[in-house]
């Protein structure tokens, strides 16, 4: 593969990335937004893979492959399941407006441009140069979780900023050693289940999965 | 002693005897675990967690005699202990041994209140090991992101321990700790990418490298710019699980919702565990970057702390909330001392954090017993208590007062080298902040703890919803709290076993 | 091994095996064991001080105690000085106690239970339970509590290192907390009264510490040798913030005004041995701290400093001794009674302060051995005193003066001894107090001449200390004349005082022993010369003098003019006084006098509620200082219902409250009150508003970094 | 000034002494009544005045005798606040019931030796209350009398020359 | 000094002055009411009146109320003794003593004030309200006047550099000049109102009143009777003789002896005696011409001359 066309295909995937984040931010279905998941997470594994191109490391196809199972198989199953048994089909009233969340999602992009130039100067490459759009789905991700009042959406949130660190990742290391990165993807699948199991139970409890409910623990 | 010391040296630091001294403490929770599961809970099973925490106590003064040297145990290259892990093993295994062999009477009082199930109790019997070896895992490894991921499992493995009981409460709180927790441990991972990717470019090689040691050794090489942005994330990032400002909120939920002895797990060493992490990446932090932005950072996050732990407690209403925050403000105090970080400093972390783990323990789990014989975590349904459940009560007077600093508990000596060593690093007004705040500390929480020990036995005053209260707390209830308040003041006035041990630590940790 | 090496060994070994059996004893012998060594404890402590005093020297590290620093001891004559005092008090304390928690005794008992009451004569009719008792001062934690509060009051002058230092004056913190609230379960106060001591302890404890470790940083040593060596490292500035912290805390924990507060409560709530020994013992502690720390550590500093601690003292003590003239409970009066004499302590060490910084250290002398002496005299009369009140209590249950009285014909061992207090507090001749205010005045009015032309803020300050001392002095006799006639004279005032009888052995004992040191300070107090100079060389600015002059009977004073001789008084006055008697005798030539009716105007009976009480006593003095004090009247009128016209009773109430206490601290606590109320809010159980912390906390982490990289 | 003024243009307006009564020295003194005067109390006779049911006639008297006029002091005679300090009682007026037992503890009070005297014919008589339902009595009906004045009121010179007779002045 | 001072002149010295108040206390009390008397337009009862009612009273039975205690009966010894004590130690006919630095001026007033505090307990043991009224207002007036006093003492004793009385009168005869000056004068008003006050004179106490509820003095001794009341009015006498003697030798000492030999000693009691009987007597004009105060208004009187002994104090300091 040709620089350049490495350069155009990677910052395609990483604008695909931070395209979809901003999509989540945008779109009030959840089923759609749970859609988006799928491509980011398709689009990571492309990351990861692309970087074994460049990188010419089998380990990192075999990261791919398994961010591909994990992001946009496995986790959007568990996200559908709870979506259909909780019934609630719309993210109805963030705590900030759409438009709102956009420009806000505009100054965050902006911000984490701003951050990452000493990250950028440390060892300037088309690669690093890319490393915002990391950073940028961190802090969507954060304002996500932030915003949402679902529990789904939550569970949203704390993914697109897992996606975020996964690209951070890739983009500045080519990925963390393996032992860690299966430690990572252990983790958040398990706590994405634990998550699961959480909804199912307020449901029970609450009726409901609004996390406005969750207000009986205070001082 | 001196035979154990010299057959823990005659084995090399690397031999079978190091293997097994770092493996045991991983791998008796695990059989605790595995028998839970295969038979639930029984007395035998109960037992079982005690002797995990027993041998993690003794792997624990075995690494102690074998590292206070300065020397350092490894087995192959994922698990490495040297006197700082000792001290986090003893930490460990003392909270421990409290917790669970409280644990023992603590289920059964549960089952037998109707308050959880054969299920639930075999849940407990499973998670409780494991939530032991995560954290033992944590301190012993050498590679900061398998630190990373252990810290993380212990979200995950407690998750459903502070769901416990069960109910719209327990959900509620579960829901706030695991997704608080896990937001904040994303974010230390995110540092933790970032310090790699320092790493990656710190001539360490080409793969670079998260091996603390070999960070440390090259932390001077590390770019400045690349950290300045990692250690803040850290410090939030591992600041969660330590229960510091801005992300502290899930404490006072999960803690107070949680059964005692987790509560005394999760307060006494889960939070000290995050602060390890952080003191293990202050090191490599002051040396890549300077001292004055790490002290500043750290030191805004601790006083913060504080200062929250003090707002809230004034109007505390609740025992075990209130607990939660002296929580906060002790890993507050705790912070302080990593952000002076001379090796005083540490020294006096360190005990801190041990003292902090005992008083903890002792005070969760009886707050556990007050909770089964008043029927309320209200601190206005508590009255009279000295006067009607002398040894309850009394081990939960005593505990207040280590926990408020006072001597002979440990407490206070920390506390006072902590004050002495920040002040000699020339921040005595951070001293001062802090002492005005643990003033106002003092005030609320011996002020709503009189109100529930002292008194007369005013039989009318009790509101009706409390059952017939227990006549006094059961024997195999009170040892472990009895153990640990004399521990606890014996680890305040004797300096011997500990002193070189904890200066050992320091010097690993500390920066002058 | 050294007569102080051994002291202090008696001390530790008693205290450890006090708070062994104290808690082991079964509860028939348990006063017994925990007074018995109590006052082992005292006796190691007075050994200990006697030997200092005698001009040994000490000093002792044990670096396996205490982690993080090393027990560190050392004893010269200023630490003597405070342990005789300390240990000397413990003795007569640990005897008293054996009889006060034994068996017996109203002292459990509410002790208010009728002051509200209109008859007077009604009393606590059920006779209050033995078991009340046993679970108070004789409870097992408290009997073991006693010996070690002891003994970490007597190692506290022994400490020599800023941890060592700290950790015992905690330690002495604790266990007094422990003994106050011993009778917690008897009465709702002892809860309060607990809280207050504790927070205003802890507060005292925030500002020591500040100072020291201030003060260790920059001398670069938390030795007490190392600060000597270092103190003059120091910048002005921060000498001086030393200085006010250690003055705030050492102050607090002496009572000194305004932070007073928890004084009053403290010591009438706790139990009475208890009293005595924090009120004569532990608040001289705090004396000695701003003495070890201000002049022998600091060495002393600029002349504002000494202005500083005259005038709170000059305030403490009108202050302390305007709230004993009016107050009616007796252990009360004596709580406020502590902080006026701590005032006068006070004025001593602030003029010494002074004269030091002018340089007169013969004058600055002499004042620092008045405060000194003022201390051991104050120990010796407060621990009788307090004693004696704790007998009126034990035998009636009572502590309100104003159902006290006629006890001196029931009780007549504590009326007498309590009056050789009452005459020292009094600060009357042939008593202690007057020897030690008159050193005091001696001291201020040489400043004239002595400093040859005084600056004006000494030509200002002096004239008004001594007018402070002498008002203090008035009204102090009028506070004694109050407590001890209206509480021992006369005819009882309510039944249970009418059933009042004298006190078990031990306790006279304990009480005789206070006596005679009262007495013995007394008429003795040249013997204290040798001593005090001894103790002045520890203290570099004042090391010069040579306060009193050992010259047999008389008090001469060193350098300056002044004599005084309070055993020839004494004896001037036994044999004007005996042969007048005898004059009277042979006059009377054996006629005896006839015992009569008081004459009450012919009116047909004396009624108790004829007589004057306390308040009624008082009375006068309320009005004159009335813009300080602002009593609080209550009158309730109550007609017949027939017609407004017709009253069938009226009820009068008095109360005079801590005007300053209200003045300064409900506004603190309303507002730590608002601020936790508000800080409620901040966890209002909103998971976003959580996250939204840490999102907030993030971005602005990030941004800060981002701009200042 | 006024006063002093006053002081010195009055000058003294007390008139001469009369002759002391011969009653001290006079053993067959036939018309007086009372004791001879104590040997302690010669010299100077302090005085508690108990007035029991009075018409205040007897207390103008009184008064005037210690005026600046009689002077009674000049005899060692005082009045006093307090029967302690008394040697005799000074009793005016019939005895009424509610007067007559303070006046029994007004005498116990008194320390011995002590003297009454009674003040007017009431108290010696009852004199025109006699019978009267709140009377109990004549003084001497309820403690012993020593001296007695007659006179309805006695003037003060025969109350002074009565008293003289208890201080031998 | 002390040398000296064991003399047989010296004790001779002590022993007279103790002999010339005891036996003419009384007699200034019976000047001073002859004086009034001759005043008001009476005769009077002539100056040996007192002296005659002490002979008379020690002959009377003394009486102990019910309810009282050793307290009541041991009152009128301290108050005489320490009366006696005080009248030995100060310079009255010599400055020289064998009783020199025994006691100075602090121990002289603190031992009046011993005297009112015995007063006071023994009017409170009667039990009668009488008595705890008399008591309360008795030491209320003392502890306000002890500051005057106070101050007075130490503008007297600061120019001297001592508060020995010897040496205070001393230092005055050798410059005469001092009696003076602007301390002196302001410290001899404040101690003529202590005087006033301490002795219970008008305007603070009546002594001649009948009326209870007006009384101070009287109203503590209104129990007593007897051998008891004549010492305790001989105590008053001589407080008041005491007293009038410090104010005299204090600011007007010429007279006294500086040795021991009879000469001046027999000079100067006739000195003493005409300077007391002056002064008594014009403390007798002074108390014709006011009436009592209110009792709330005692108070005032004494925190004028308080401010009397303070500004004594400061011009000691900045005009010495």
């Amino acid at each position: 593969m040709t620089d350049t066309g490495y350069v155009q295909i990677l910052d395609l995937v990483c604008g695909g990335i931070l395209l979809t984040a901003v999509l989540m931010l945008w779109r009030r279905e959840l089923a759609a937004i749970v859609r988006l998941l799928v491509v980011q997470g398709v689009l990571l594994a492309l990351l990861a893979a692309l970087m074994g191109v460049r990188e010419s490391s089998t380990e990192l196809f075999v990261v791919a492959a398994g961010v591909l199972v994990l992001k946009a198989i496995v986790l959007p199953a568990v996200l559908r399941r709870v979506l259909r048994d909780s019934g609630e089909a719309r993210e109805a009233e963030p705590l900030v407006n759409v438009t709102a969340s956009l420009l806000a999602a505009a100054l965050l992009t902006l911000l984490a441009y701003g951050l990452s130039r000493p990250l950028v100067a440390l060892a300037p490459s088309p690669t690093t140069r890319a490393l915002p759009v990391g950073l940028a789905v961190v802090l969507l991700g954060f304002f996500v979780l932030v915003t949402r009042r679902r529990a789904l959406s939550q569970v949203v949130g704390f993914l697109l900023l897992d996606n975020g660190i996964t690209a951070t990742a890739f983009l500045a290391t080519a990925g963390v050693p393996l032992v860690v990165e299966l430690g990572v993807s252990l983790d958040v699948l398990l706590v994405v289940l634990v998550m699961q199991v959480l909804a199912a139970r307020m449901r029970l409890s609450f009726g409901r999965t609004d996390l406005d409910g969750l207000r009986e623990l205070r001082d | 002693m001196m035979a154990i010391s010299e057959m823990v040296h005659a084995a090399a630091a690397s031999g079978p005897a190091a293997t097994a001294v770092l493996l045991a403490p991983m791998l008796a929770p695990l059989v605790a675990a595995s028998a839970a599961v295969l038979v639930g809970w029984r007395r035998a099973v109960s037992w079982s967690a005690v002797a995990a925490s027993v041998v993690i106590l003794v792997s624990g003064v075995l690494a102690a005699v074998a590292t206070a040297d300065g020397s350092v145990l490894t087995v192959g290259g994922t698990l490495r202990a040297d006197a700082l892990t000792a001290v986090m093993l003893l930490v460990i295994g003392v909270v421990a041994v409290i917790a669970t062999w409280s644990g023992v009477s603590y289920i059964d009082q549960e089952l037998a209140a109707g308050h959880t199930d054969g299920r639930g109790a075999r849940r407990y019997g499973v998670l409780v090991p494991m939530f032991l070896t995560a954290m033992v895992l944590a301190v012993l490894a050498s590679n900061l992101g398998v630190m990373w991921a252990a810290i993380e499992a212990t979200t995950i493995v407690t998750a459903f321990l502070v769901g416990h009981r069960g109910g719209r409460q327990a959900v509620e709180a579960t829901w706030k700790y695991v997704m608080i927790c896990s937001v904040g441990i994303a974010l230390a991972y995110l540092g933790t990418v970032l310090v790699y990717y320092a790493s990656q470019h710190a001539g360490i090689g080409e793969q670079g490298s998260l091996d603390w040691s070999v960070l440390v050794a090259n932390a001077d090489q590390l770019d400045p710019g690349v950290m300045r942005v990692a250690v803040p994330l850290l410090v939030l990032g591992f600041g969660t699980k330590a229960g510091l400002m801005p992300m502290h909120s899930w404490l006072p939920d999960a803690h107070s919702q949680a059964p005692a002895p987790v509560s005394a797990l999760m307060s006494g060493v889960l939070l000290s565990v995050a602060v390890y992490a952080l003191l293990r990446y202050r090191v490599v932090a002051v040396a890549a970057l300077d001292l004055q932005f790490v002290r500043s950072l750290i030191l805004v996050v601790a006083l913060a702390s504080v200062a929250l732990a003090a707002s809230m407690l004034l109007a505390q209403r609740d025992y075990k909330r209130l607990l939660a925050y002296s929580s906060i403000e002790h890993m507050g105090l705790v912070m302080i001392g990593v952000a002076v970080g001379t090796p005083l400093a540490v020294t006096a972390l360190l005990l801190h954090i041990l003292g902090h783990g005992l008083a903890k323990a002792v005070l969760f789990c009886a707050s556990g017993q007050i909770l089964a014989s008043e029927g309320t975590t209200q601190i206005s349904g508590v009255r009279g208590l000295l006067a009607r459940q002398p040894v309850l009560a009394g081990t939960f007077a005593l505990g207040v007062a280590a926990l408020l600093g006072l001597p002979p508990f440990s407490i206070f000596v920390s506390e006072l080298a902590l004050a002495r060593a920040a002040a000699d690093a020339g921040l005595a007004w951070a001293v001062a902040v802090a002492l005005v705040l643990l003033l106002v500390v003092f005030v609320a929480v011996a002020g709503h703890t009189a109100g529930m020990l002292f008194g007369g036995d005013a039989a009318g005053q009790r509101p009706p919803h409390t059952p017939p209260h227990t006549p006094s707390l059961p024997r195999v209830a009170a040892a472990p709290l009895v153990t640990g308040l004399i521990a606890l003041a014996v680890l305040g006035v004797v300096a011997w076993p500990l002193e070189q041990l904890l200066d050992a630590a320091s010097a690993i940790a500390g920066t002058s | 091994m050294s007569l102080i090496g051994a002291g202090l060994g008696v001390i530790a070994w008693g205290a450890i095996a006090g708070v062994t059996l104290g808690a082991l004893a079964p509860s028939r012998a348990r006063a017994l064991v925990a007074g018995v060594l109590t006052s082992v404890v005292g006796a190691g402590g007075v050994l200990a001080g006697l030997a200092a005093l005698g001009g040994q020297g000490w000093s002792l590290t044990v670096t396996d105690l205490l982690p993080l620093g090393a027990m560190t001891l050392a004893v010269d004559a200023l630490s003597g000085a405070f342990l005789l005092l300390v240990g000397a008090v413990a003795v007569a304390v640990g005897v008293y106690s054996v009889g006060y928690t034994g068996p017996g005794g109203r002292h459990g008992a509410e002790p208010d239970a009728t002051s509200g009451d209109t008859t007077a004569l009604a009393g606590p009719s059920s006779e209050p339970g033995a078991a009340g008792h046993a679970e108070g001062a004789a409870s097992r934690t408290a009997q073991s509590a006693l010996p070690l509060f002891v003994a970490a009051m007597l190692l506290v002058p022994a400490a020599a290192s800023v941890s060592t230092l700290l950790v015992l004056w905690e330690l002495m913190a604790l266990t007094s907390l422990v003994l106050v609230l011993a009778e917690h379960r008897l009465r709702a106060s002892v809860r309060d009264a607990g809280l207050w001591y504790a927070g205003m302890t802890h507060a005292g404890l925030v500002a020591i510490m500040l100072g020291l470790v201030v003060f260790a940083a920059g001398a670069g040593g938390e030795s007490f040798t190392a600060l000597r060596a270092g103190s003059g490292d120091l910048s002005p500035g921060t000498r001086s913030l030393v200085f006010v912290l250690i003055f705030i805390g050492f102050g607090s924990k002496a009572g000194m005004v305004p932070l007073h507060v928890w004084l009053p409560r403290a010591h009438s709530e706790a139990p009475s041995h208890v009293s005595a020994l924090m009120s004569a013992a532990m608040v001289s502690l705090g004396l000695y701290g701003l003495i070890r720390v201000g002049f022998d550590l600091l060495g002393g500093g600029p002349h504002w400093w000494g202005l500083l601690v005259l005038t709170v003292g000059g305030l403490s003590a009108l202050y302390g001794v305007l709230q004993a003239s009016v107050a009616v409970d007796l252990k009360r009066l004596l709580a406020y009674s502590t902080t006026e004499n701590v005032g006068l302590m006070l004025i001593g060490v602030g003029a010494a302060g002074m004269f030091a910084a002018d340089g007169n250290r013969i004058l600055a002398g002499v004042l620092m051995a008045a405060a000194v002496l003022h201390a051991v005299n104050h120990a010796a009369f407060k621990t009788l005193l307090f004693l004696g009140a704790g007998s009126v209590l034990r035998a009636t249950g009572l502590r309100d003066l104003d159902l006290l009285g006629g006890l001196a014909r029931r009780m007549p061992v504590t009326t007498a001894l309590f009056a050789v207090g009452a005459l020292g507090a009094a600060a009357l001749p042939p008593g202690n107090g007057f020897v030690s205010e008159w050193v005091l005045l001696q001291g201020l009015i040489h400043s004239v001449t002595a400093t040859g032309s005084p600056s004006v803020v000494a030509a200002l300050s002096i004239p008004l200390a001594v007018g402070v001392v002498a008002l203090t002095a008035g009204l102090g006799m009028v506070t004694f004349v109050k407590a001890f006639g209206v509480g021992f004279l006369a005819r009882p005032r309510s039944t249970v005082a009418a059933a009042a009888s004298e006190s078990p052995l031990t306790m006279r004992a304990g009480m005789f022993l206070a006596a005679a040191a009262c007495a013995g300070l007394a008429l003795a107090p040249a013997t204290a010369g040798a001593p005090l100079t001894r103790l002045l060389r520890v203290l570099p600015s004042v090391r010069d003098g040579a306060p009193l002059a050992d010259s047999g009977i008389a008090l001469r004073l060193a350098g300056i003019a002044g004599s005084m001789s309070p055993l020839l008084i004494a004896l001037g006055l036994l044999v004007a006084g005996a042969s007048v008697a005898a004059l009277a005798r042979r006059v009377a030539q054996g006629r005896p006098r006839r015992v009569a009716q008081a004459w009450g105007s012919g009116g047909a009976r004396l009624d108790p509620r004829m007589e004057y009480t306390a308040t009624s006593f008082a009375e006068p003095l309320t009005r004159v200082f009335d813009d300080v004090l602002r009593p609080e009247h209550d009158i309730d009128v109550t007609p017949y219902v027939e017609s407004r016209y017709l009253i069938e009773s009226v009820r009068f109430r008095q109360r005079v409250p801590d005007r300053l206490e209200a003045r300064l601290y409900p506004p603190l606590l309303a507002a730590a009150t608002r601020w936790g109320q508000w800080s409620r809010r901040l966890a209002n159980g909103s998971v976003h508003r959580y996250l939204a912390y840490g999102f907030v906390g993030l971005l602005s982490v990030l941004i800060v970094v981002g701009i200042s990289g | 000034m006024s006063v002093l003024r006053k002081i010195i243009r009055t000058g003294r307006v007390a008139e001469s002494a009369p002759q002391a009564p011969p009653a001290s020295a006079d053993a067959e003194g036939a018309d007086r009544s009372g004791p001879e005067p104590v040997a302690p109390l010669s010299g100077s006779v302090q005085l508690r005045h108990v007035d029991a049911g009075s018409c205040n006639g007897c207390e103008l008297e009184i008064a005037s005798a210690f005026g600046p006029v009689y002077d009674a002091e000049r005899y060692g005679l005082r009045l006093v606040a307090s029967p302690r300090h008394a040697d005799a009682l000074l009793v005016t007026g019939p005895v009424t019931r509610n007067m007559a037992d303070p006046l029994r503890k007004t005498y116990e009070a008194t320390p011995a030796p002590r003297r009454v005297v009674a003040v007017g014919d009431c108290a010696l008589n009852c004199g025109v209350f006699a019978g009267g339902h709140g009377v109990e009595g004549a003084v001497a009906d309820v403690i012993p009398v020593d001296v007695e004045v007659p006179g309805c009121p006695p003037t003060p010179d025969v109350l002074i020359a009565a008293l003289r007779g208890l201080t031998g002045r | 000094m002390t040398a000296s001072g064991l003399t047989a002149g010296a004790l001779a010295a002590t022993a007279g002055q103790l002999a010339l108040v005891v036996g003419g206390a009384p007699l200034l009390v019976g000047l001073m009411r002859q004086v009034r008397a001759r005043l008001e337009g009476r005769a009077g009862a002539g100056v040996g009146q007192p002296w005659r009612d002490l002979r008379k009273l020690l002959g009377k039975e003394a009486i102990r109320p019910d309810g009282s205690s050793w307290v009541f009966t041991m009152a009128p010894l301290l108050l005489l003794a320490s009366t006696l004590v005080i009248t030995a130690v100060a310079p009255f006919l010599s400055t020289v003593s064998p009783v020199e630095g025994v006691a100075d001026l602090f121990a002289v007033v603190s031992l009046l004030m011993l005297g009112t505090v015995a007063l006071a307990l023994a009017g409170l043991d009667t039990g009668t309200a009488f008595g705890g009224m008399g008591a309360s207002r008795a030491v209320t007036v003392a502890a306000l006047a002890e500051p005057t006093i106070l101050l007075a003492v130490f503008a007297l004793s600061a120019r001297v550099g001592s508060s020995n009385l010897a040496d205070i009168v001393e230092s005055t005869l050798t410059t005469p000049a001092q009696v003076l000056s602007p301390a002196s004068l302001l410290a001899a008003v404040a101690f003529a109102v202590v005087i006033i006050a301490e002795a219970g004179r008008l305007p603070v106490d009546n002594p001649a009143t009948h009326l209870e509820l007006t009384m101070i003095h009287e109203a503590m001794v209104l129990e007593y009777a007897g051998r008891d009341l004549a010492m305790i009015e001989l105590a008053s006498a001589m407080r008041l003789t005491v007293l009038l003697g410090l104010g005299a030798n204090l600011f007007m000492p010429w007279g006294i002896a500086t040795t021991v030999a009879p000469l001046p000693l027999l000079g100067a009691a006739v000195v003493f005696a005409v300077k007391l009987g002056v002064l008594g007597a014009g403390l007798a004009v002074f108390e014709v011409f006011v009436a009592k105060w209110r009792l709330f208004r005692v108070p005032e009187l004494l925190a004028g001359s308080f401010l009397f002994g303070l500004l004594a104090v400061s011009a000691s300091f900045f005009l010495a």
